[in-house]
C-alpha cells in the first residue's frame, strides 16, 4: 500500500501524513515560507531546513540571521507543546549565546593555537544529525517485510510434527510482559516493583527452605552475608507472614522465633511432583 | 538453467497469483482471487493460469495444492520426512500466552494462577503451566492461604540458567519497560476509572480477593523513587508499613 | 506446459532446498541446510543450487531472498499493493522519529537513549523505543556502566529479517558514516579555512599539504551543498576509494 506514498520524493517520504506541510516549492524558495514546527523532528531539523533551504554554508552559519528565523518559527507557534518546547527553547538560547559570542574577539584556541569558532560544535551536531536523518530516510525506503515483501504466514506442514520445547527468549518475554502491562493499564502500579525483586526472590528461597518443616529465625538469618541480604531476608519473612504464607511462632517474650510453612509438609511435597 | 532463460517470462497474472498464494494465510478460493485481482480478470483466465502454475511446479520441491476449496503453496509430499526433520530441529518460539505467563510469574512471584489470569485478562491453560513447569522455568513454591488455597508459582533455577540471569534482580526493571509518562498516564486513567466503579470487582478476580496491599504501598514508595535501583530503600517503606 | 515438460527435472537437491525454504518459518542458513540435507552434500553444491533457484525465481511472483544470513521465499516487491489487499489493516507508516531512532541504533549500536537524544537534539519518547522493541527491531544488549546504568540498545535479528538485510554490514553506507572525531575535524578544518580566506591571510596554508584528501573533497562538496543531504554521503564514497 504505502509503496506509492513511500516511494514519493525523498524529502517528503519520512514525514508522517499529518506533517506533510513542506512542499518542493518551499525548498527552493529563498523567501522563507511559513513552516509548522510539528513538521520537524526537533531544533536540529529546523536549523538544517533553514540552512539547506537557503543554501547556506554549514561551516559558516550566519548566526544572527538564523537565530532570527528560528525564533520567528517558534513564535509563529500558537502554543508550544510543553514537552517539545524544552528542546526548542534550549536551542534558542544556544543560538542567542552564539550570536553574542560571535561579536566578541575569539578567545578560545585549540592545541595548535588556532582560534576555535564558537559555531564549531553546532556545525558538528548538524552534520552528525544530517547523516542519520539521511540514513533514516534510506531505511524507510528500503523494501520491508510486511509492507513491500511478504513471506509465508502459515506452515501447514508443521501441524503434524511433534515439536521440541521452545527456546528461552528473554527479550520476547519482556516484550510480552510489556504488552501485559499496557493491556491491564491500572494494574501497572502493581508492577513497578522490580526494585523489590530481591525480596521476592528471597520469599521464594524462604518458602523452599521451609518446605521440609519449620525453621528458627536465626537459622534462616545465619547464612545471610552482610547487612543488605539480612534486611532483604527479614523483609521477605515479614511479607510472607503478612500474606499468611508462613506462620511465625514465638512462645515467650525474647524467646526464639520459629517459622512454619502455612501448608502441611506432605502436601507441599506432593505439589512438587 | 539456459532453457529457463529462453522461456517466456511468466505473465503478470501468473506472478500475481503466485505472490498471493504465498502470502495468504489461508487457501485462496476462486472467489477470493477474483476479488483481489479485479473484476476484469475472468475466472477462466485465473483457472488457466493456475493450471499452468500447477504444471510448472509439478516436478519441483514445492507445489500448488488444492486445499479446502482454494489453492495454496505446499511442499511436495515426498519431502515430508525432511520437513519433519526441519520442524524437529527448529526450536519453535514460545507462544505469546506462555511468554506472558512466564513473565508475570517472573516479575510477580510468588503468584497464583488467579493473579496471572487477572493480569492477562484470559484464562491460563493448564498446558501452559505444565509445560513451563516441565521446562523447570517455574515451580510451585507453596500455597496461598486464601480460600481454595491456590498454588503459588515462582521461577525455578532453570529459568535463571536458560535466560542467562545471575539472579532475578538481573531482570530488567519492569518500570523501565514502560515510560514514566506512560505509567503516569495509565495510572491516572485507571484511577479515574477506579473511582467511578470502585465496588465493581472484575469477575475473574475472586481468586485474589485480597489484592496485596504491599503492591499499593510499593507503588507509592516506588513512584517517589527516581529510577535509582537502591533496593533496600525502595522496600523498607512498604514493609515497615506492613509489619 | 509443453516446454516445461521438455525441461530436465530439477535435481533432487534443488527440490529438497525448495521444500525446506518454503516450510521454514525463518530464513534457513547454510549451516541449517547442511544439517538437514546431510553432511555428504557440500556447501558448494548447496550454494550452486540456491543460485540456480534464485535465477529460476527471479522473474516470478515469488523470490528466494537472502536475509539475515539465510534464504527465504518472499513475494516480489512489485506486488506489494496487491498483497496488502489480503489484510484489512494497512501497515502503519513508520514515523520519522521512529526511523531516525532506529537508524541511530542500527548504525551506532550499542547506543543509549541519551546518545540517541543527543544526536537527534530531541527527547526520544519511550513509546518509540517500546514499539521498536515490540517489533523485534531493537533490543536491550545490556547496560552502560555509567551513572544511571542506562540500557544499551542494538538491533535484533528481526531487524535484518524485516529490512531484507543479510547482515549488519549490509546496512547501506555504513562504511561512509563519519564518527564524531571525523566530523569535528572536518568542521575545524573548514572553519579554519573559511576564516583564513576571509582574512586573506594564507600563512597556515602549507599545513594543508598534509591533509587527508577525504576532507578536501568533502569540503568542496559541503560548500556547494544544495540542500540535498545525500551529498555528504555521496561524496565520501569516491574519497574513500581514493584513500
Amino acid at each position: 500500500m504505502n509503496q506509492a506514498t513511500e516511494a514519493a520524493p525523498a524529502r517528503e517520504a519520512p514525514l508522517t501524513d499529518t506533517q506533510s506541510v513542506m512542499t518542493e516549492d518551499a525548498q527552493s524558495d529563498s523567501r522563507l515560507p511559513p513552516v509548522r514546527l510539528d513538521s520537524f523532528e526537533g531544533p536540529l531539523d529546523v536549523l538544517l531546513h533553514l540552512i539547506r533551504s537557503q543554501k547556506l554554508e554549514i561551516f559558516d552559519i550566519p548566526i544572527a540571521m538564523i537565530t532570527e528565523q528560528y525564533l520567528a518559527i517558534l513564535e509563529a507557534e500558537a502554543e508550544l507543546d510543553l514537552d517539545l518546547a524544552g528542546d526548542y527553547l534550549v536551542m534558542a538560547s544556544t543560538l542567542m549565546q552564539l550570536k553574542s559570542r560571535m561579536l566578541l574577539p575569539r578567545l578560545e584556541v585549540d592545541e595548535e593555537g588556532n582560534e576555535i569558532d564558537p559555531r564549531a560544535e553546532l556545525a558538528a551536531q548538524l552534520i552528525a544529525y544530517e547523516q542519520y536523518r539521511m540514513l533514516a530516510e534510506e531505511l524507510g525506503e528500503r523494501s520491508r517485510l510486511g509492507r513491500d515483501v511478504f513471506t509465508r504466514p502459515i506452515f501447514p506442514e508443521a501441524d503434524e510434527v511433534e515439536r521440541p520445547l521452545p527456546a528461552p527468549d528473554l527479550d520476547a518475554m519482556l516484550v510480552a510482559f510489556r504488552k501485559v502491562l499496557k493491556r491491564v493499564g491500572g494494574e501497572v502500579r502493581h508492577h513497578i516493583f522490580s526494585d523489590t525483586m530481591s525480596v521476592r526472590e528471597q520469599m521464594g528461597v524462604i518458602l523452599e527452605r521451609l518446605a521440609n518443616g519449620g525453621m528458627q529465625l536465626e537459622e534462616l538469618l545465619l547464612d545471610q552475608p552482610g547487612r543488605e541480604p539480612l534486611v532483604i531476608t527479614v523483609l521477605a519473612i515479614l511479607e510472607l507472614w503478612r500474606q499468611q504464607t508462613v506462620t511465625v511462632v514465638q512462645s515467650e517474650p525474647y524467646g526464639s522465633i520459629t517459622l512454619l510453612p502455612a501448608s502441611p509438609n506432605n502436601e507441599y511435597a506432593e505439589l512438587n511432583t | 538453467m539456459s532453457k529457463e532463460a529462453e522461456m517466456t517470462d511468466p505473465t503478470q497474472l501468473s506472478q500475481h497469483i503466485e505472490a498471493l498464494l504465498l502470502a495468504s494465510d489461508e487457501p485462496l478460493s476462486m472467489k477470493k482471487l477474483r476479488g483481489l485481482l479485479g473484476e476484469d480478470i475472468s475466472s477462466a483466465d485465473i483457472r488457466a493460469t493456475i493450471s499452468e502454475l500447477e504444471s510448472h511446479y509439478q516436478n519441483r520441491g514445492i507445489r500448488i495444492n488444492t486445499v479446502a476449496g482454494g489453492w495454496q503453496f505446499r511442499t511436495a509430499p515426498e519431502h515430508a520426512e525432511l520437513i519433519q526433520q526441519l520442524w524437529q530441529v527448529r526450536t519453535p518460539r514460545l507462544s505469546r500466552s506462555a511468554l506472558e505467563t512466564l513473565a508475570i510469574i517472573a516479575y510477580r512471584q510468588p503468584a497464583t494462577r488467579g493473579e496471572i489470569e487477572a493480569l492477562r485478562g484470559v484464562k491460563v491453560s493448564s498446558n501452559i503451566i505444565a509445560s513451563l513447569q516441565e521446562r523447570g522455568w517455574i515451580k510451585v513454591l507453596g500455597r496461598k492461604e486464601v480460600p481454595g488455597r491456590p498454588h503459588l508459582y515462582g521461577t525455578g533455577r532453570q529459568f535463571l540458567i536458560d535466560f542467562e540471569l545471575n539472579s532475578l534482580s538481573d531482570l530488567p526493571d519492569s518500570a523501565q519497560l514502560m515510560d514514566e509518562d506512560e505509567i503516569q498516564q495509565i495510572v491516572a486513567e485507571n484511577q479515574a476509572e477506579l473511582s467511578e466503579s470502585q465496588d465493581n470487582a472484575p469477575p475473574h478476580q475472586d481468586d485474589n480477593s485480597e489484592q496485596d496491599p504491599i503492591y499499593d504501598n510499593e507503588q507509592t514508595s516506588l513512584q517517589t523513587e527516581t529510577g535509582n535501583p537502591e533496593i533496600i530503600q525502595a522496600d523498607i517503606g512498604p514493609a515497615e508499613q506492613a509489619s
